[in-house]
């Protein structure tokens, strides 16, 4: 067993980014103050200090321009980090992500390759309100070309985090707001974690709960609950929606023949769509109930607590919904 | 707000009163946004908020040259553009706090205001975000001839955002009645904006072909005056107008950015606090012309006082929104 | 039965718009090229003679600029149709559909309204390469607060229009670029379409197969064929996506108990993942087999024409699929 | 592409030499481009193409100035960009009509040609959507201190789009090795640009903090001289440069627009055409100065209309991609 330390996500994220830096001179940083200031979440803290502003670099608040810039400067050898504040952001990098970033390698038939990662926030129950509190990573699964990293623990951060820098194509790498602080063991040995390889985080034969991001410790919470009530509940993390690791998904749906997907983004037409799709289709002569999905509300998120604390799932909700699941109702 | 001239009044007696109007709205933004800080530093303030201390003299001189229905957008830093055309205490507080009785019902907090009794089309957290909105009102202004004029207030920070360039040049090709208010604040949250901005900071709007100004952003009066003569050329159809406005924002970023020495230095603030207070400048020249006296501001800072402290306890006594309300709204 | 007669698809946009810039002074498009030039794909061809270039209004090459523009036009009194010349540019102008129009309703606590609507083209075939073929419409569909719209006929494409322009709320309007010659009978009268029921475009009993846009063709086409091995599939048209009518969808496939969803978005995360999630969930105990989704390839679309034309849904694949799912084989 | 000097030539012979491979490039794109009309016309080509005839000596008279290192990116009007940074024909066609010989195995087509051995980024069917990448390259010019620049073309409809003001400011910052050149033929598809663009279009690069210039783009000696005195200054570290060329298409919009009355007339094409056809503008003044005769230019036009002519026979022979390799090259 390798020996590991308590880190944070936050930390974790930031081990990742040094140790790859200073891997490889190619790669660099950008986005909004995130050189002194270390970003407003501070996770990158101290990170100008060892590499400078040249490879810390601040930009004016400009994301479809410095997502741009990323994307040319990873076709002639650099390997760009950009970092999206609130991934509320997103919204303006969409062309240069899209329709530039995901079709460069093949448009050129395969000549140019954009080797980025930009990394994005998600996650409301900040107080933020509507325009600070989304999260859009669904839209990002719909384009190939691009691959989605949604990580939920401090060990999963920095190994998928290595692997988005390593790869050659251009990777958005989803980190939950509210997840900087939780703390995880992470190897003190260097280590990667490959991208399309799911990760039961709790082995279980009555229920697979499939949860992406925070929703993994929500989904994990909800785990404890349903013990009390002789339930026993595996989750299953996929680490990344795309690629998305069907069989072992699927395996664990045939396994418990009931599943629940959470997933923070809107429930319509988002991550949990697809993921119960794919399990229905993959697992549909084994399944005892429908696969029941839980995501956000369809709604903007309000920024008053009472009203934000009811449109994401919780622990409660996933718990109850599983209950009602395993009692047969729906 | 511009009111109706009385005419049994001389005319520095009216010019008197306007500015210790302008006196008295300043006094009352700051002393919110202090009781603001002070709701968030007792956590009772759900969430964050950008405080626009140091900053009143744009959003009041901007504002007084302004009807009661112009349009206004706002930015996350937007309390002191909601409280200068015209918004109560009473519901700005009770929207900070998440309060049914809030502007917006609570949905929006502090980055959200709106209010379409003031021509508030709303304050945005989306840099630069609110361009298009402020550019679309004066569009609806012209054909619907309804001789109003849209302000669009950001940051020097907005000047990175291409949106802002997009909209000023179709601004400019319609001549829409829209005034793009920049507060040039020197920092885009913890960046001090000779690191952001490359160029000239006045011929980005000339370059697109709107008039150009700069003015001093802590003189009211300056403001105001260059604000009325902009406002009444753009409201006869001159087309759009860029005004840079130089100021200072006193306190952090956000009410959460209390160790700033690594972005700027205290000497700094301490000068603008000290020798540029909008508030204080004014004041001044008022004494000087003898226009108020201490008794007079004495006065006024009380009454300032007593409405915010009244308007507070209006705000923390009144009930949050029923979490079943979340769906309404949504689709009108 | 009302009076009709033929019109094309590109015909029945241009008449509703027509008609509800004459019944509405309000109502002005705007947009690149639609005012003299009509469009490229001509559908507004005449509209700036009755109407003047005021009402038909030219605009810069600046998509998410005069996106903005038209948001705060239908907040303070006129009702924007924005045209989007490719849906491709949509990326463009995601920050003032996703942050603004769809959240200034609901984050101002009802007070505004944004009564505007997006007509964006969709579809692929046309040799137009990567940038120029895409579907998607999902990404808005995953947005509380806006409404989407595909239609798929002449007679729905000016119903629906109308609605459009009526409606309150942003809504994003999508016409498939391949059907503007389609022809079909359009009643002489005036009339309109309510958002959020579906349209059973052909009745059948052994399969259903929900369609949208171009695809309600390919899926009436590939019913025909199916007719010959007597299967009758029964070909439904969501005709607005957000909001969906899910009683119909689930209905029938309670009725037929074989269901595929064929949509010309991408597979992967899209439109035809959340209809079979709720199709799976709400006809779950009446499927013979899984739900079958047909989307667009997960590649970015290629310009050579033996390539493209594999990467999208056709009668023949449609065709076989079903036939596959009907004969028990998956 | 600049070639080493040869030492034995006189000085104007060396110029000849080089006006007359301008002269010879301008020729090939002009012949190319009218061939990709004929084969759409004869309804052989796949989807649509843009053609650059009348705006060859913007592409020839910047590309010869750089080295082959250098980058470019290029526009939906990309043939001429491509080929004149060195493009072999054969394959350009290829691409054109979708075959897997192309630059792109035909997965580009027209709008996407791009090419790693003569420092082609791509060309770019999203309208301004390449400024990002060409600045991004210059980016990495100056970091892996490589000595290269990097040209990102555009026409003037592309200065409706923000994303170039944002990069223009970030490359004025951080004093990236890139020229913005703007190629201004008047019209964005069927609108002329003086309804669509306000201001002062040199301004727009002047505000960001770029040098600025304007060049007759239908004098390939003025092009190429400017483009020169930019290229160097540019390489040396002075900052970005934008440069504004006046030019015109002769053709339509795309090789569909034929019926162009309603946008603009038959008088301004001839005048363009029989005036300012760049090719003409150069033939004239070589002939002028005695660097060449009619036999020259016989010569030289035998010589590439043979040479586009196998060209496309090539591409007219060579096999379409097998549908089986459409998975592949979308992840690397
Ligand atoms: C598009 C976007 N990018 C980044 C942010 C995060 N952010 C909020 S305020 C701010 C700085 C704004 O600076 P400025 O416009 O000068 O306004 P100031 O805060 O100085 O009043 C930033 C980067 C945002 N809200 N929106
Ligand atoms: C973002 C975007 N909007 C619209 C279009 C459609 N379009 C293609 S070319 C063109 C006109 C471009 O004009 P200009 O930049 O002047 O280039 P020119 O065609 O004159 O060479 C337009 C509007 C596009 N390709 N991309
Ligand atoms: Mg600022
Ligand atoms: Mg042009």
């Amino acid at each position: 067993m390798p020996e590991t330390r308590e880190l944070t996500l936050g930390e974790a994220v930031r081990e990742a980014l040094a140790e790859e830096m200073r891997r490889d001179s190619r790669v660099f940083i950008c986005g909004e103050d995130i050189a002194e200031a270390g970003t407003v979440f501070k996770v990158l803290t101290g990170l100008v200090d060892e590499f400078g502003k040249e490879r810390v670099l601040d930009t004016p608040i400009s994301e479809a321009g410095f997502t741009g810039i990323a994307v040319g400067a990873a076709m002639t050898g650099m390997r760009p980090v950009v970092d999206i504040m609130f991934g509320d952001f997103v919204t303006l990098t969409m062309d240069q992500m899209v329709n530039q970033a995901a079709k460069v390698h093949y448009m050129s038939g395969g000549k140019w390759k954009v080797p980025m990662v930009m990394r994005a926030t998600l996650g409301a129950t900040r107080r933020s309100a509507a325009q600070h509190s989304q999260s859009l990573h669904a839209w990002f699964c719909h384009v190939p070309g691009l691959k989605v990293v949604l990580p939920s623990t401090p060990y999963d951060a920095k190994g998928l985090l290595k692997t988005a820098i390593r790869d050659d194509n251009p990777v958005v790498f989803f980190e939950d707001k509210m997840m900087y602080r939780l703390k995880g063991p992470v190897p003190v040995e260097e280590y990667t974690i490959p991208f399309g390889v799911a990760d039961i985080k709790r082995a279980g034969s009555d229920i697979t709960i499939v949860a992406t991001s925070s929703m993994v410790q929500v989904a994990l919470g909800a785990a404890k609950l349903l013990e009390e009530f002789d339930i026993s509940a595996e989750v299953i993390d996929p680490r990344t929606v795309w690629p998305l690791d069907e069989k072992t998904l699927i395996g664990s749906a045939k396994k418990t023949s009931r599943v629940m997907v959470v997933d923070e983004g809107y429930e319509r037409y988002g991550v949990t769509a697809e993921i119960a799709s794919v399990i229905a289709e993959g697992a549909f002569y084994d399944l005892e109930a429908p696969v029941k999905r839980i995501g956000a509300m369809h709604v903007p998120i309000p920024f008053s607590p009472p009203l934000e604390d009811a449109t994401v799932p919780t622990e409660k909700s996933v718990f109850e919904a599983a209950k009602a699941l395993c009692s047969g109702g729906l | 707000m511009t009111t109706a001239i009385d005419r049994s009044k001389t005319y520095s007696e009216i010019e008197a009163e306007q500015w210790l109007r302008m006196y008295r709205r300043m006094l009352m933004i700051r002393v919110f946004e202090e009781q603001v800080n002070d709701l968030y530093t007792r956590a009772l303030m759900p969430g964050l908020a950008h405080l626009y201390i140091g900053e009143e003299a744009v959003a009041v001189g901007v504002c007084e040259a302004l009807r009661q229905t112009d349009y206004i957008t706002s930015t996350h830093r937007g309390h002191g553009h909601c409280l200068a055309k015209g918004a109560a205490l009473d519901r700005m507080f009770a929207e900070l706090l998440g309060k049914e009785a809030g502007y917006c019902k609570g949905k929006g907090g502090s980055m959200h205001i709106a209010d379409p009794d003031t021509g508030n089309l709303g304050a945005n957290a989306i840099v630069g975000g609110s361009a298009g909105i402020a550019t679309g009102a004066a569009f609806s202004a012209r054909r619907l001839k309804t001789d109003q004029v849209s302000v669009c207030f950001f940051g020097d920070g907005a000047l990175g955002q291409g949106l802002l360039y997009e909209v000023m040049n179709m601004a400019a090709l319609w001549k829409l009645p829209v005034i793009y208010v920049c507060e040039n604040n020197l920092y885009n949250e913890y960046a001090h904006n000779s690191e952001t901005l490359a160029g000239d900071m006045l011929a980005r709007g000339s370059a697109f072909g709107l008039h150009a100004e700069n003015v001093d952003g802590q003189d009211v009066r300056a403001v105001y005056r260059t604000a009325r003569e902009i406002v009444d050329h753009v409201r006869q159809g001159a087309g759009p107008a860029f005004l840079v406005c130089q100021t200072y924002r006193f306190m952090g970023h956000h009410v959460g950015d209390i160790n700033r020495e690594y972005y700027r230095s205290k000497q700094e603030e301490q000068m603008w606090k000290t020798e540029r207070d909008p508030i204080k400048v004014l004041g001044d020249w008022l004494t000087a012309q003898n226009l108020a006296d201490r008794a007079r501001f004495d006065q006024i800072h009380a009454e300032v006082k007593s409405e915010v402290e009244k308007a507070v306890q209006f705000a923390m006594a009144a009930p949050y929104p029923s979490p079943d309300k979340v769906g309404q709204d949504v689709y009108a």
